[in-house]
């Protein structure tokens, strides 16, 4: 019955405890893309007892490039990715209790799925969902593993409650994005080479091999030939409001929610963005131009075309998507295009 | 004197990977507003920040030798 | 049409110029074991115009773990990894041209395989055909990537033959193994981190991005928290015998190789006949019954149990047995059964 | 004085990742040969050394101050 693992447990820090130590954990995957595509198969392909995978989008053609789950037939029956990720799942190892939520991993789903479960791996694409994902993990002391990337860039960091700083201390604040995978692109080398440092991370707190756990923050660049490894004991922040002595989770308040609404009787859902403060639209349409959008405009706002929505983006970073009233995939532009 | 190093689009946008220049006594967040200015960097104000390997925050002061390396945060996924 | 690769266009290092050199390049590919399933499906999903697969194994249950093209049922169907490999890559991308090769990476075989191939990647699990395949990039001038992995511990070196040193320059001989992936374990964020450096670099050489090349060797070990890069320019050896100003090639010379050989520290023997020609496999499957052996198989090969060991014989005439490392058993074997 | 990095299964065997010891002046193949004495290290004959982050064979003198590190080359795939 464990001949499939056979070489995992002759890896020695593994051996035959941990493999019955990863039989027994759950782990809550959360985005089910690039990096959860992968993450979720070498985990099941490990042999860890459950895997809990949650996602919004459906899959694209644009996403064959990098999401190795993901087929020709799955693009053609436009398939939620939770589902057809828990497919090539099972196809791949029956052993695994799998389970699929398609829907947005907002703080109220995150607060009832993280019931059990021992590890949390960051697949999101955006910061507003790691940072109440964080506060989650710190509410119910869970460990999780940050992971992202763009272009042939890409960053990990191994956090422990109680142990390590968090990502709200290394971030202080929702940083404003400008590079995402849909405006600077994404090359699957990136995904992979953060893919294995969540995953060897992940077999490590699973096994319970604490010792072997990576302190550093690893960023590298494939491209340009870069690789980082900073120490991080210095930026633990004791008056953190997400993992310091006086904690108020402060994203998991309906206050620092992105809002979204979907407007009166027309096809059109409303973006308004978490936090204050003003888009710079000249040099948004400036990239956005360069790379291939049409893009109107006046100094109020900007206007851009994309499949079958129209976007459009005012200077208080509010934004307009039409042609739906899918409050999920209108997030999910929103955040393609802005981070 | 102090090596910059850049990561990432940093290092486009610098032109090379690392430059050196004289920054000790100053403060992460001058520095950055420094290079920012200079090289007309985007979005450094929010980079990550190391000196000599280890996390630095904006407030912590460069000493002479020290190495900084800026890494901006990314959200991908 | 170029929907899929939009990502990957949006990459300014490869953009629509470089998609387009990538759709008329041809890789071949040595090994579908762990670093091919990953390599393999990296290059299918970035729209490479042509990928030759050549592999001598077949899909095991012990497999699963870490090589990411096959699920279950290839394992209950015993096919060969070439052949479940181009399955699966058809069916995540129908517009790249696969060939599938079951069998040896032999020198004779390598020599005709290379014809017309931009790029060779490096998915073995010995030294002994890294250095046929070493030598045979230098004859013919084509670029290489080596990556090799065992525990959690791998590396990676990209070749250029006349630029770079080799891998003989390197090793200046056969290395005395130890490790395996079959005495110490594998684990599979090893493998996809070897993948990551693999492939961005096949990508820079596909897209002609001839500056953006690493010449450091990397080595990491990813339980132990190590990454290393070596420069490489002292490495290059001018009285190399594979790549030096007097070259003889010298793994490509028949007394080289070996006619049985123990597998990469598995308890199984290969055995190669030492005369061409294909095994007439209906023919052997009903004699094998006449006489009294329970055959299984598809149309690419035939299994039987005979006492302690499994016999699995290939059409062209090599056979695995397993349960024994002993050469002269072995050999035994195949000699009751083929003659 | 030298610093000498172990990497993969000879961090394990030497106990440690690294060492200090000093042993300029000597060649690249004596050193394998001492430290293989002193930690019982198996096949360190055949690993790749680095000194200061830059290939280097055999016959290669190691001077005072240099990092030298050793990495075995892996096969499997």
């Amino acid at each position: 019955m464990y001949e499939r693992y056979s070489r995992q447990m002759l890896f020695a820090p593994i051996g035959k405890n941990g493999q019955e130590k990863l039989r027994a954990k759950h782990v809550l995957m959360i985005g089910a893309g690039a990096l959860g595509s992968s993450n979720g198969e070498i985990l099941t392909r490990a042999g860890v007892g459950k895997l809990t995978i949650v996602d919004r989008d459906y899959v694209e053609a644009s996403n064959l490039q990098r999401q190795q789950l993901y087929t020709e037939e799955d693009v053609l029956q436009k398939l939620p990715k939770a589902v057809a990720a828990e497919r090539r799942l099972r196809a791949i190892n029956s052993d695994v209790e799998l389970c699929a939520v398609v829907g947005d991993a907002t703080p109220e789903m995150l607060d009832e799925l993280v019931k059990g479960v021992d590890l949390i791996l960051d697949a999101t694409d955006n910061f507003e969902t790691r940072m109440a994902l964080n506060d989650i993990a710190h509410k119910y002391q869970i460990p999780w593993i940050y992971g992202a990337c763009v272009g042939s860039f890409g960053m990990s960091f191994t956090i422990i409650p109680g142990k390590t700083p968090c990502l709200n201390c290394l971030l202080k604040s929702l940083p404003v994005q400008g590079m995402t995978c849909d405006t600077v692109g994404i090359i699957a080398p990136t995904v992979q080479m953060v893919v294995a440092h969540q995953t060897a991370e992940a077999l490590k707190i699973l096994v319970e091999d604490w010792e072997a756990l990576r302190h550093s923050f690893v960023s590298f660049d494939l491209w340009r030939n870069q690789y980082s490894s900073m120490k991080m004991s210095r930026a633990k922040d004791e008056s953190c409001l997400s993992c310091g002595s006086e904690r108020t989770y402060p994203y998991l308040s309906r206050e620092n929610l992105m809002k979204s609404e979907v407007l009166c009787g027309r096809d059109t859902v409303q973006i308004r963005p978490s936090k204050e403060g003003e888009v710079d639209l000249n040099e948004l349409a400036a990239h956005l131009s360069s790379i291939h959008y049409e893009v109107k405009g006046n100094p109020y706002l900007l206007s851009i075309e994309m499949e079958a929505n129209r976007i459009v983006i005012f200077k208080d970073g509010r934004a307009l998507i039409h042609g739906t009233k899918n409050l999920a995939q209108a997030r999910s532009i929103y955040q393609r295009l802005l981070g | 004197m102090n090596k910059i190093l850049f990561f990432a689009h940093l290092k486009d946008e610098v032109g090379e990977e690392n430059i050196r220049i004289d920054v000790a006594g100053r403060t992460v967040a001058e520095v950055k507003e420094l290079l920012a200015a200079e090289y007309n960097l985007q979005k450094l104000d929010s980079a990550m920040t190391a000196i000599n390997e280890e996390f630095a925050s904006n407030e912590d002061v460069i000493e002479a030798g020290d190495e900084v390396a800026f890494i901006p945060p990314v959200s991908g996924g």
